[in-house]
């Protein structure tokens, strides 16, 4: 599975039934491709929607149904539209379970820049400080890196999107939550060790104490440690 | 959003709780939670709504059976055994304006602290308010207004829980439908998924956390 | 006629083609009897209504459409409902073209008073101060005197509605305006005469000079003075 | 409201007016009042709106003919002549965060002095603004916003002036409909009086001032 895809199918899994849910462009776009079986999650496009279906098939595209892109979309059975007071009441109001947007920089705090490079790339913030701010559950879905170069940094070089942490980072090496305001370290992709995780990261992590148990084998041997044996 | 039976919708609802109630002099109000209320007999309530309309009538049924201390309301002209609760020193009435009261609330489900507007200034509903000038003109700072649950009255709810109102029954019910911890909605009609259109549908499905059961 | 009409009749001069009104309760309500042929006003019902018309024919009746005192109205063609935060910005946001209210007392700065009568009756200021502090024009519509005892007084005795001041007070003797902040009496009602409305006032008109030639006989017999004759 | 040909609409909007415009990366944005806009060459303008689109769409056209002095908008990350003008200096871009700029506009409407958020506390988007405590927790007082002229786009409106939206297209468009000296609507159809319902209107007849004629 390409990186993308293994971030989107991994932050499915945060998904619950009923849930209100906003997904950024980008990757956090795919997170709708990985619904679990068996619930009904309810997504909203800020430009004034829930209910977001999947891209029309060809020749149904209508120009007043998008997403906040101007991409064609469609609307399931039980869809709502809005202005975009309203769309952003739901975010702000505390209505919106989970936001899940991409990420130039997290620091170590938590918090997201998303929104600008100075000098270089204004495209404006549009939704991300509301949503950041506003929403229950801020999930951040990026590469681990760019270029080569962390983007888990100690001090963001980029203006912060909000000074609110973030409660979930997810790449394609590893999920990285914040706890008490530090990045822990819960679990390692398929294949990935911790110390691989930590080799890719400016932060230093918290190792999560569950880590031993979910990540199995692959954590194992990075910590070279020999199994402690029947842990749950 | 789950079903639930108007008994068990009103059971959630705890001694000393604050209610928004929607509804305009009982229209739009949904009487059978009130009624129920009464019923179960849930004491010392808070109620948020506009007014409480007249004896017998809606929020009025809450007032008759003495059930609250408190009502945050922009008139209670209307029903004069409010008035006596209040002389009589049972019943606190904090009156609000109107539209202060219809801001204050959507503010509390828009995420805003709250608004300021110039409505109230220089009378006696500027007491304890913080003045605030924007553009050199003064403005009352009113801040944001939520509840424990809000009692909220639909024409038309489908099964997913997306609501419409009808006519001047809305009137603050979509507002305090984003304003409470629990929102429990009671629809005239139940209906399935899809009968709204999207374009008509006044509150979205994920705001709704109950919708009281048919009989 | 009677006084109630005879005030509705002289308000319903101020309406205009187009115009967004709000009527209050009491004689306010009446001025809908009298629009002037031939122009489209919009009647809004601060409960969520525009297009509001007369009571239905019995058996017609709808629960879910009344006036803001809960009594039941119908819609014109053309009708539009709302919420109440929409009611109230339309009222607050400068859309309101007039307002027309009840009052108790107006001081002499021209500012109402119409909610309470401390002690003795509190039904509470509903709409009352918003549309007091949002209509663009704000016509008080109130008998003379209450027992005998002026309503248009120096200092008034209850508290205010609002600190801005009205527009227009029309009596069934009198239409006084405020102008420049000073309460002028710009016309008397048919066959009263300016020293009869100077009686009844409190406070110290100003008379308009136009009075002389809209008031015509009535005006000048009260003033006991020779007609100066061409005045336009 | 009267009626109007798209040419003495645009007519009426002087150099240097600030305009809001409804639309979502030009989803909604009233095309044939921009095209009338770059055909008669106004200058100098004020763009209120959520983004400026792309080249060739939309707000997209006016930056394209470089007719305005300056934006009020969320991003314009999916314009890069916008991001061009911007770094030549030629054109002024103010960013606000887009629920914030939301609720400017409907305050600028609804006679409020403006609201409190929590957005952007702590970024760059709180530079110059006001901070105001409420309940313990800070705010950003967020001013209300008017313009001069609201360009709307409307999937119906009536022969009165009242409006319905379509599906994404509502957005910035019912909430600038109440902010603007002039309001100009531009609808997809033009209907007869009773055509759409009363609980289906979305902006009031009576805050219209223009409604463009067909053809």
């Amino acid at each position: 599975m390409d990186p993308q895809s293994t971030i989107a199918r991994r932050i499915a899994d945060e998904l619950r039934d009923g849930m209100l849910v906003n997904l950024g462009i980008g990757i956090p776009t795919l997170v709708a491709n990985f619904v679990p079986a068996g619930i009904r999650v309810f997504f909203q496009s800020e430009n004034g929607l829930i209910g977001t279906g999947p891209v029309p098939e060809p020749g149904m595209a209508l120009p007043w149904l998008t997403d906040a892109g101007g991409r064609p979309v469609t609307a399931l059975p039980g869809a709502s539209t809005f202005d975009s007071a309203t769309s952003f009441g739901l975010i702000r109001g505390g209505h919106l379970d989970l936001t899940v947007l991409g990420g130039l920089q997290v620091d170590r705090h938590g918090r997201l820049s998303n929104w600008m490079v100075p000098g270089k790339m204004v495209p404006g913030m549009g939704g991300a400080m509301d949503l950041v701010a506003g929403a229950r559950r801020v999930v951040v879905a990026m590469q681990h890196t760019a270029k080569g170069r962390p983007k888990i940094v100690r001090e963001s070089s980029l203006p912060l999107t909000s000074e609110r942490a973030v409660d979930l980072i997810v790449t394609e090496l590893a999920v990285i939550a914040v706890r008490d305001g530090r990045l822990t370290l819960i679990e390692t992709m398929e294949g990935v060790t911790v110390n691989e995780v930590l080799n890719m990261t400016e932060v230093e992590l918290i190792i999560a104490p569950e880590l031993a148990s979910a990540g199995a084998e692959a954590v194992r041997r990075s910590l070279s440690a020999p199994s402690t044996g029947g842990a749950l | 959003m789950k079903t639930i039976s108007l008994q068990d919708a009103v059971a959630m609802i705890p001694a000393g709780a604050t209610l928004m109630v929607g509804g305009f002099m009982g229209v739009g109000t949904p009487e059978p939670l009130i009624d129920e209320i009464v019923r179960q007999q849930k004491k010392d309530l808070t109620v948020i709504a506009n007014d409480t309309a007249a004896p017998g009538v809606g929020i009025g049924k809450l007032v008759d059976a003495a059930l609250l201390r408190r009502v945050v309301v922009s008139h209670i002209g209307l029903n004069p055994e409010t008035q006596r609760q209040m002389l009589a020193g049972s019943l606190t009435v904090d009156l609000v304006p109107q539209g202060t009261l219809a801001e204050r609330i959507r503010a509390g489900g828009f995420g805003l602290g709250g608004v300021l507007t110039a409505t109230g200034i220089g009378t006696i509903a500027e007491e304890g308010k913080q003045k605030i000038a924007v553009d050199g003109r003064d403005y009352l700072l009113e801040p944001a207004l939520r509840a424990d649950f809000a009692l909220v009255h639909a024409f038309i709810a489908d099964y997913l829980g997306n609501l419409a109102y009808v006519l001047t029954a809305r009137n603050f019910n979509p507002l305090m439908a984003m304003a409470a911890d629990t929102v429990v909605v009671q629809a005239e009609n139940i209906v399935p998924v899809g009968v709204v259109a999207p374009d008509h549908v006044m509150t979205p499905a994920p705001v709704v956390d109950y919708l009281v059961a048919n009989g």
